[in-house]
């Protein structure tokens, strides 16, 4: 397991320079210029040269790659053209808030999935399973940004329980991650529920009756262990498109988190800043990636990594 | 040693027990006003044609037949449990059944393949059932798994307790199904075929644990089996079943001695018995009843001759040094910690027409053999050539050519068939694949090919899970002669059948060689059938050939110990001939697993007579 | 107490010489301020200046400067101060992207402690408007020798309040006690970022915000239905136009500009996209900003836009495109005018771009001849409160992309000498007739749709006074007090 | 001695696994009412011009944000527009960007997840690092890259929402064939000579449909969401053809002053999501046939 573990790791390398490369050359075909963005509204040409000059966006294409390449290797992510600031600052301050975030919301949404999807694959086809269908459809069919107001409009306007966004306080975390945390509960249910309808009538899981293992136990023991393979694998999905932040979710919570500034910065063309962003976020996905696939083991050991 | 029904309440009794399954054609009744009762130290042998409903009714009683869509229409399951009150079981309510199971009621189940759950270890699942019925601490229970493995005799108990099950062979799952069964000493233990996946000494170990255990405990025990050997072995009564009635109940001894009932009576002729052909060099299909044989038309029995099929000397088939190893890997860094030879410097030749038994005990390596055959299996070292080409060499398109003609019957029927597809639709596949018919045709020739195997044209359109362990296991049959293949190599192609229709598979098979020169590598462990078919056997043992040559010879003048111990576990159906002092193996029960450094002892064989080779190095325990 | 005012943006920086954007420069009024600015009514006050005098080309400006004022760092204010940081501004080494404000400035002059002398090469008449400017605010010599290019992180100036922290979404600053006029009544300001506007509604309405400029006005209602909120609505200096490109057919066509134009029920407009908080346009330049007249009106009139398309030889129509940005604002006007201008026959497709890509398609041209734009749908508001910067960047024909904004290519001789002329001169009076005169102009010749000047909303809680907005969409927040 | 205790009375035939699936669906009454559902309104969005009762761009400045009423069924828009009748032409792009690009996603994705687990080693590697190469590029990179690279335009649309969904189904997909091509009666299939390709297609293929089944069902809702993001940067569906995330994501300004404006477009989308959920369930039961039982 551990020399599989390396040799994925090595093997990230080729794809991390991949992503660098792909990343770079992604962010230069897209039309509209830093310089022009960053100077603003009312910048004059002169002005837009001078930024561009500033930023170092007027030295040719393959030196400033080669520069990228070489920096960022050397763990300098350069600053942001938008603020100024270095990238590291800019992503380092949003980034445990998303991280948090996403833990809050997956955490629950996987359980209370679980929960229902199981409810739903065991009384199937009668109120509970639709019940649960109807609950599911809902959290992946109401938009967020119209649950999120809803719930500020509840709990923070009318009962004034929670504050309205924000990232500080557990109380701060508790809309934002129900919010997050939805969909993924929604999409949880449903492949809980599909995976164990599938297992339920293995032979081993009579198997498991006949020593007599109480029903729960069956359910939750002998039979999710085998449904978990789509159930982990959507898992880490999710798992990693939150880790990229929610656009919507931060907007409407005001939460200082990754997501708004990936919008910022492509609106603004931060170069650095979308770079660093996308090579991150890459490297967040192999690593989920690698987890899931250790995972994938250590749920079913039929599975094996040579 | 029998305990015979005294004053006592039966531990449990069954009053007109029916079972339905709705389906869409309809409700299919699969258990209809059964009866019977088995006290305590008492065993009940049930055995009847292949989906004669004994599986469902054994589930009934474990109250498990509801889980599967059956029910139970009518009828009581009077049990007496353990604190000596005595319930019904159909009043139960299903989380009452829970503390039943498994604590007075345990039950070994017919498929091994499936029964365990892949994501656990074995050790895990023995000790779970430990746990979930005595008050024990995990570590308590886990030595208590450890025991009962041992008890099992399953080599290497310790290691193998860490182990999933897809690493185990056929033999040693059902092992551990017993292992877990057994472990809380059961009021009553319902098997259901518990030593069809095993070869006859391991057989004979299991038999004699159910019985030690059954007088340890007074533990009664309802026995499924086709093997009339292993009925005659262990059964005090036994209870004839056909088309979900039972036809006859008896003793034993008045079963096999005066049986009543002509379909029982018709069963009995059908077993194979060891020795039948002894002083004979060819195989010999089974007698079966003339006219198509309805028991009840007294038209005797048709005697086929002897078959000679053999044309040539040329081999279709040569296996040269095979090899093939698992490495078995622990712990964080994945390091090789031990091997399993599974195959190790097999050799041997397989001609036109002949049929090659492969024996020797559970795990040694028969199924890894013909896999590797199969090009299932990478094979470690060594060759594989069909008519005279190396098949591991072989570029994709001829592979292709080549796989149509070498088959293979899994061991393990359920699993190897896709439980998505109808089985018509999976006997069709090799035609299909290989361009063999079309439109119409294919329908007819998989309705034939179902025909052929015992079954009717209209189950082609079932789904696997509709049909009995025996009839899944002739599916599987047909689809492997579908492809009209020259080779055939059966895994316990027939182990899954009950008497009767075994014989009529065997000698499906002979025919077919008869007509088509086909070459059968026959891997069982029932030495009485094998006696039957074979022109050559070899002896496996760890992975080896420890012996091969003309079936006369071996049989008759066995070299190896090995051999001769085999031949001396075969049980045999005659109730008078039961509880014969059979050799025990005794000491370090042998395991293939070695460490990486530290490969088995291979040399050639020694000839002893014409194309008798036998082991003269040591091998495992036999040195 | 502390004032928290929710903004719609993350602020890009804190150094008022580099940023571009109206909410930081209009934040980093709490900490800097320069030698001019503007009062609630937008009108031009001297800050740090006491005064000033110019002569009459407009190429000479002598300021005197407020004596006893000194930065946070207790470094002293005082003309070395100011030629330290105009110099810098107008550096091209230095990169600032606010230099064009001082780039005309050839030398600064200390003349005393307290005065200042900037000697310009050419006229330039909006020159204090210039330093009116957010950008050219006055930052403490000694933090920029000390913070050198990290002085956007580490403000220090001589503003009312003192920076305290900036993070992701959250600038906040504290009382300044030191301040040179009376301290503010408010012990610190945060300023947060929430984007979503109902959730900066409610903020307010939970008291987490008392004061949320630039409010939507679709929400205005629930505001007034809100005993403890209240709203103010101001003009801006926004005004929405849509440019008509001049070289492209059949733009170039007065007729046809001016059929459009009286295509459009501009009354409709302010109330469809704007809730009818906007006045319709009487000028190329809103009211509010300086030398502004009312020139007249387009009236709605189907059948004299008809009767122009007519006779400029399109009775048919024609099809076009217009541009806009990619907000729902934006999108919600370019339909109306879809509408609208099909009742003359003219098919418009909408094209909404993002932001990068109008960046692009835009303003980043190599040359005018390669401008695929027909019509483009923007406002415009002069950040430096002046006729100057609201006509000159957008109507002056050398002014195209990409130097500069005049996306209707438009070239009026005439025009451009009365531009020129403004700019000629310090002298208001003079100014005002130039600017009356372009402004009659550029209204006759319609290179735009002229469509409205917003107005402004900023809602509150109602115990909070002196937070007021500013007509370009700033705020000034320095008297912000709680009532009790 | 044939098994006589079988009470099948029809003529066996081999049936083709399809037509198996077809009378198993005709089966599961819900997915077909979910069926009818969805079929009435792709014919509602086909019929549109017929039958909605206005012009969904014709403005009416005289009744802008009314509520529900007898003549505005859901109500008007900020332009007077009547919003039930921009729910029936809007139907025809959220169904299509919908439907078609989560198809395309999922034949791309499914097919590249089952290849990458089946052959595994470095096929697998390739596709699962090109996988996570995908998802970790933002969507809306990749939309602005679509418009660059390909322009404008409801199909650029589809094409994008597709490519954001290939990653996804292919993982799926992978996981589940890592899994089901250890199963005994693949080797059975092999052992019969079945090439690797039709192995994939009817052994592997099937198993994986169930989970492919249910993200696809859930799948299209985000899609008409997405696609109302992308027309938000200037990729969709253009002005004023209405979209259902469009008039959403349009209204929400509103909320609390006219919540009819998010509620109704809201509706249909749940509606619609719904419905392919139901059918989803229906197919996915049709797939599996040891339900046939219950
Ligand atoms: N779940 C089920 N649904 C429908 N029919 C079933 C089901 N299980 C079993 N049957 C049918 O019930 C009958 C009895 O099956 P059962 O498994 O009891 O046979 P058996 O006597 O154990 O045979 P074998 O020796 O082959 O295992 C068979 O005809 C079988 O087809
Ligand atoms: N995938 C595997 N990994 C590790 N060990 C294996 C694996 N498959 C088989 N083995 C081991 O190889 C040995 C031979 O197994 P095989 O299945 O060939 O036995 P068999 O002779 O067919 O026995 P049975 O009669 O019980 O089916 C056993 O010890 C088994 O545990
Ligand atoms: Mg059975
Ligand atoms: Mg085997």
């Amino acid at each position: 397991m551990l020399s599989f573990l390396i040799k994925r790791l090595l093997g990230t390398i080729p794809v991390v320079l991949m992503v660098m490369i792909a990343v770079f050359a992604f962010v230069h075909l897209l039309p509209g210029d830093p310089a022009r963005l960053v100077a603003g509204p009312e910048a004059t040409a002169q002005d837009v040269a001078a930024v561009r000059t500033a930023l170092g966006l007027d030295r040719p294409l393959p030196q400033q790659f080669l520069t990228y390449v070489g920096n960022t290797l050397q763990g300098d992510f350069g600053t942001s053209l938008r603020t100024r600031r270095p990238v590291v600052d800019e992503i380092g301050m949003r980034l445990m808030p998303t991280v948090w975030l996403t833990l809050f919301a997956m955490v629950w949404a996987v359980a209370l999935g679980l929960l229902i999807g199981v409810v739903s694959a065991v009384r199937r086809g009668r109120w509970q399973d639709y019940g649960g269908m109807i609950l599911a459809v809902s959290g992946i069919s109401f938009p967020p940004f119209w649950l999120g107001l809803l719930l500020i409009n509840l709990f923070s306007v009318r009962l004034g329980w929670l504050p309205t966004g924000g990232y500080g306080t557990w109380q701060h975390f508790l809309m934002p991650s129900f919010t997050l945390g939805l969909g993924v509960a929604a999409v949880m249910a449903r492949f809980t529920r599909s995976a164990f309808i599938e297992i339920a009538r293995e032979d081993y899981v009579r198997t498991a009756r006949a020593k007599g293992v109480p029903e729960r136990r069956v359910i939750w023991r002998h039979s999710l262990r085998n449904a978990l393979i789509p159930i982990i694998t959507m898992v880490g999905l999710q798992f990693g498109f939150l880790l990229g932040g929610s656009i919507v979710i931060e907007a409407v919570f005001a939460w200082p988190g990754v997501g708004r500034l990936l919008v910022d910065s492509v609106s603004y063309r931060d170069y650095p800043v979308i770079q660093a962003l996308v090579l991150m976020f890459s490297i967040q996905f192999i690593l989920i990636n690698l987890l899931v696939d250790v995972l994938y083991v250590l749920a079913n050991p039929e599975i094996r990594y040579q | 040693m029998t305990a015979q029904p005294d004053g006592l309440a039966p531990t449990i009794s069954v009053e007109g027990l029916n079972v339905e399954f709705r389906g869409e054609a309809g409700i299919f009744r699969a258990v209809k006003d059964l009866s019977f009762q088995i006290h305590a130290g008492e065993t009940l042998a049930v055995v009847g044609e292949s989906g004669s409903g004994k599986s469902v009714s054994s589930l009934s009683v474990m109250r498990l037949v509801e889980f599967g869509g059956g029910r139970i229409t009518g009828g009581s399951v009077r049990l007496v449990g353990r604190d000596g009150t005595a319930r019904d079981l159909t009043q139960v309510s299903l989380p009452q059944m829970e503390a039943i199971r498994g604590n007075d009621v345990a039950m070994i189940f017919q498929e091994p393949m499936t029964s365990l759950n892949p994501v656990f270890t074995v050790g895990e699942q023995i000790a779970e059932a430990v746990r979930l019925h005595q008050d024990c601490t995990p570590a308590e229970a886990r030595a208590e798994a450890l025991r009962m493995l041992e008890k099992v005799r399953i080599p290497d108990a310790s290691s193998i307790l860490d182990r999933h099950p897809h690493q185990l062979s056929g033999g040693m799952r059902q092992r551990v199904m017993i292992a877990m069964a057994l472990s809380c000493k059961p009021r009553l233990l319902i098997a259901d075929e518990p030593t069809t996946a095993l070869d006859v000494t391991i057989q004979a170990q299991i038999l004699r644990l159910i019985r030690i255990l059954q007088d340890e405990m007074g533990m009664a025990v309802l026995f499924i089996t086709h093997d009339m050997g292993v009925v005659a072995e262990v059964a005090d009564r036994v209870l004839v079943m056909r088309h979900g009635e039972k036809v006859e109940e008896g003793t034993v001894h008045d079963i096999f001695g005066a049986p009543a009932h002509p379909y029982t009576r018709a069963l009995l002729a059908a077993v194979p018995r060891l020795g039948a052909l002894s002083g004979q060099d060819l195989p010999r299909p089974f007698p079966l009843l003339k006219d198509g044989g309805d028991y009840r038309s007294a038209g005797g029995f048709q005697d086929y001759p002897a078959q000679d099929t053999v044309a040539s000397d040329a081999p279709v088939l040569q296996v040269r040094d095979l090899v093939t190893r698992f490495d078995i890997r622990k712990g964080l860094l994945s390091r090789v910690s031990g091997r399993v030879h599974a195959v190790e410097g097999v050799n041997f030749d397989l001609r036109q027409g002949e049929t090659l038994a492969l024996v020797g005990e559970s795990g040694c390596g028969k199924s890894t053999t013909g896999r590797t055959l199969m090009m299932l299996q990478g094979a470690t070292s060594g060759q594989v050539l069909y008519q005279g080409r190396d098949i591991f060499k072989l570029p994709p398109g001829e592979r292709k050519a080549v796989r149509r003609k070498i088959q293979y019957v899994f061991q393990d029927p359920f699993a190897s068939l896709d439980p998505r597809l109808t089985v018509g639709f999976s006997i069709a596949e090799p035609l299909l694949t290989h361009g063999l018919a079309s439109g119409r045709a294919v329908d007819e020739r998989v309705a034939e090919l179902l025909r052929d195997v015992g079954l009717k044209p209209e189950h082609a359109h079932r789904y696997p899970y509709e049909f009995s362990g025996g009839q899944r296991q002739r599916v599987c049959i047909a689809r492997a002669l579908a492809g009209e293949p020259d080779v055939l190599i059966t895994d316990e192609a027939v182990a899954a059948l009950d008497v009767s229709i075994q014989a009529q598979v065997i000698n499906l098979l002979m025919e077919l060689q008869r007509k088509r020169g086909l070459a059968y590598v026959f891997i069982s462990h029932d030495m009485a059938v094998v006696e039957r078919v074979s022109h050559r056997v070899a002896v496996m043992y760890l992975g080896q050939i420890v012996e091969i040559g003309p079936r006369r010879q071996v049989f008759e003048n066995p070299q190896h110990p090995y051999t001769r111990r085999l031949l001396s576990a075969v049980p045999v159906a005659s109730p008078a001939a039961r509880n014969r002092e059979r050799p025990l193996i005794e000491g370090e029960i042998p395991s293939p697993m070695r460490r990486v450094d530290d490969p088995p002892l291979v040399a050639p064989l020694a000839q002893v007579g014409p194309q008798h080779f036998v082991a003269r190095h040591p091998v495992g325990a036999y040195a | 107490r502390d004032l928290t005012v929710a903004i719609q943006n993350n602020l890009t920086g804190l150094d008022p010489t580099n940023v571009n954007d109206t909410l930081s420069q209009t934040s980093l009024r709490l900490v800097y301020q320069g030698l001019f600015g503007f009062d609630k009514d937008m009108k031009l006050i001297p800050l740090l200046a006491e005064s000033y005098e110019s002569n009459k080309e407009a190429t000479e400006f002598t300021i005197k400067l407020r004596s006893g004022v000194t930065f946070h760092d207790g470094t002293p204010f005082n003309a070395e101060a100011v030629k330290i940081n105009i110099d810098r501004l107008r550096n091209p080494d230095n990169n600032l992207s606010r230099r064009s404000l001082v780039s005309m400035v050839n030398e600064v002059q200390v003349v005393d402690d307290l005065t200042v002398k900037l000697l310009l090469d050419a006229p330039f008449g909006a020159m204090i408007a210039s330093l009116a400017h957010p950008g050219a605010m006055m930052i403490s010599p000694a933090a920029l020798e000390k913070h050198g290019s990290e002085i956007g992180r580490n403000p220090v100036g001589t503003g009312a309040f003192t920076f305290t922290r900036w993070s992701a979404d959250t600038l906040e600053v504290a009382r300044n006690d030191n301040y040179w006029k009376e301290p503010a009544k408010v012990d610190n300001i945060i300023i947060r970022s929430v984007p979503e506007s109902g959730a900066r509604m409610a903020m307010l309405q939970t008291g987490e915000a008392q004061f949320v400029p630039n409010f939507p006005p679709e929400l205005m209602k629930v505001v007034e239905a809100n005993p403890n909120l209240k709203v103010e609505t101001s003009p801006s200096i926004v005004e929405w136009y849509v440019a008509l490109n001049n070289n492209k057919e059949p733009f170039g066509n007065k007729l046809v500009r001016q059929a459009l134009n009286h295509a459009v029920d501009k009354d409709a407009f302010c109330q469809v996209v704007f809730s009818g908080l906007c006045t319709p346009a009487d000028s190329i330049i809103p009211k509010g900003l300086a030398f502004h007249v009312p020139v007249g009106e387009y009236e709605f009139d189907l059948d004299r836009a008809r009767e122009l398309m007519a006779e400029a030889g399109y009775e048919d129509g024609f099809s076009t495109e217009v541009w806009a940005n990619s907000n729902t604002e934006s999108l919600r006007a370019v339909q109306f005018l879809q509408q609208q201008l099909a009742q003359i026959n003219v098919d418009v497709n909408v094209v909404p771009l993002e932001a990068g890509v109008a960046a692009q398609r835009i303003w980043s041209i190599e040359s005018p001849e390669d401008a695929e734009v027909q019509m483009y749908y923007g406002g415009w508001s002069s950040s430096t409160g002046d006729a100057d910067w609201g006509i000159r960047p957008l109507l002056l024909g050398e002014n195209v992309p990409p130097s500069m904004f005049n996306v209707a290519y438009y070239a009026d001789k005439e025009l451009d000498a009365a531009i020129n002329g403004a700019i000629g001169t310090a002298d208001p009076s003079e100014r005002a007739a130039f600017y009356e005169t372009a402004q009659k102009l550029a209204w006759e010749g319609a290179p735009w749709i002229f469509l409205g000047v917003t107005d402004l909303i900023a809602a509150q809680t109602s115990d909070v006074t002196g937070v007021h907005m500013l007509a370009d969409r700033g705020f000034l927040l320095e008297d912000a007090a709680f009532t009790e | 001695m044939t098994d006589a205790s079988m009470s099948m009375d029809e003529i066996g035939k081999t049936r083709k696994p399809l037509a198996e699936f077809w009378k198993r669906f005709l089966r599961q009454k819900v997915a077909l009412v979910a069926l009818a559902f969805l079929i009435l309104l792709i014919g509602a969005a086909i019929l549109a011009p017929w039958i909605a009762p206005y012009d969904p761009a014709a403005p009416d400045y005289v009744n802008v944000l009314q509520g529900p009423s007898a003549a505005h069924w859901a109500g008007t828009d900020t332009y007077g527009r009547d919003i039930f009748s921009r729910i029936i032409w809007g139907a025809r792009i959220s169904l299509t960007v919908g439907f078609l690009s989560v198809s395309l996603g999922a034949l791309g994705g499914v097919g590249l997840g089952i290849v990458a687990g089946y052959y595994g080693g470095w096929t697998d590697s390739a596709v699962m690092r090109l996988c996570d190469l995908l998802l970790a590029f933002p969507g809306i990179l990749l939309a602005i890259a679509v418009i660059a690279i390909l322009g404008p335009g409801i199909t650029n649309v589809i094409y994008a929402v597709a490519i954001f969904s290939i990653p996804v189904f292919a993982r799926l997909a992978r996981g589940t064939t890592l899994q089901l091509k250890r199963a005994v009666y693949v080797d059975a299939a092999r052992a019969v000579g079945v090439g690797d390709g039709t192995i994939m297609l009817r052994h592997i293929l099937p198993g994986t449909l169930p989970n492919v089944i249910v993200y696809f069902s859930m799948r299209i809702g985000t899609s008409i969401l997405t696609a109302a993001a992308l027309s938000f940067i200037g990729l969709g569906a253009q002005p004023p053809s209405p979209e259902w995330g469009a008039m959403l994501a349009d209204g929400r300004t509103y909320m609390g002053v006219a919540d009819h404006l998010t509620l109704f477009p809201g509706l249909a989308i749940f509606l619609t999501v719904l419905g392919f959920n139901l059918l989803g369930d229906g197919l996915r039961d049709a797939l599996d046939p040891k339900l046939r039982m219950n």
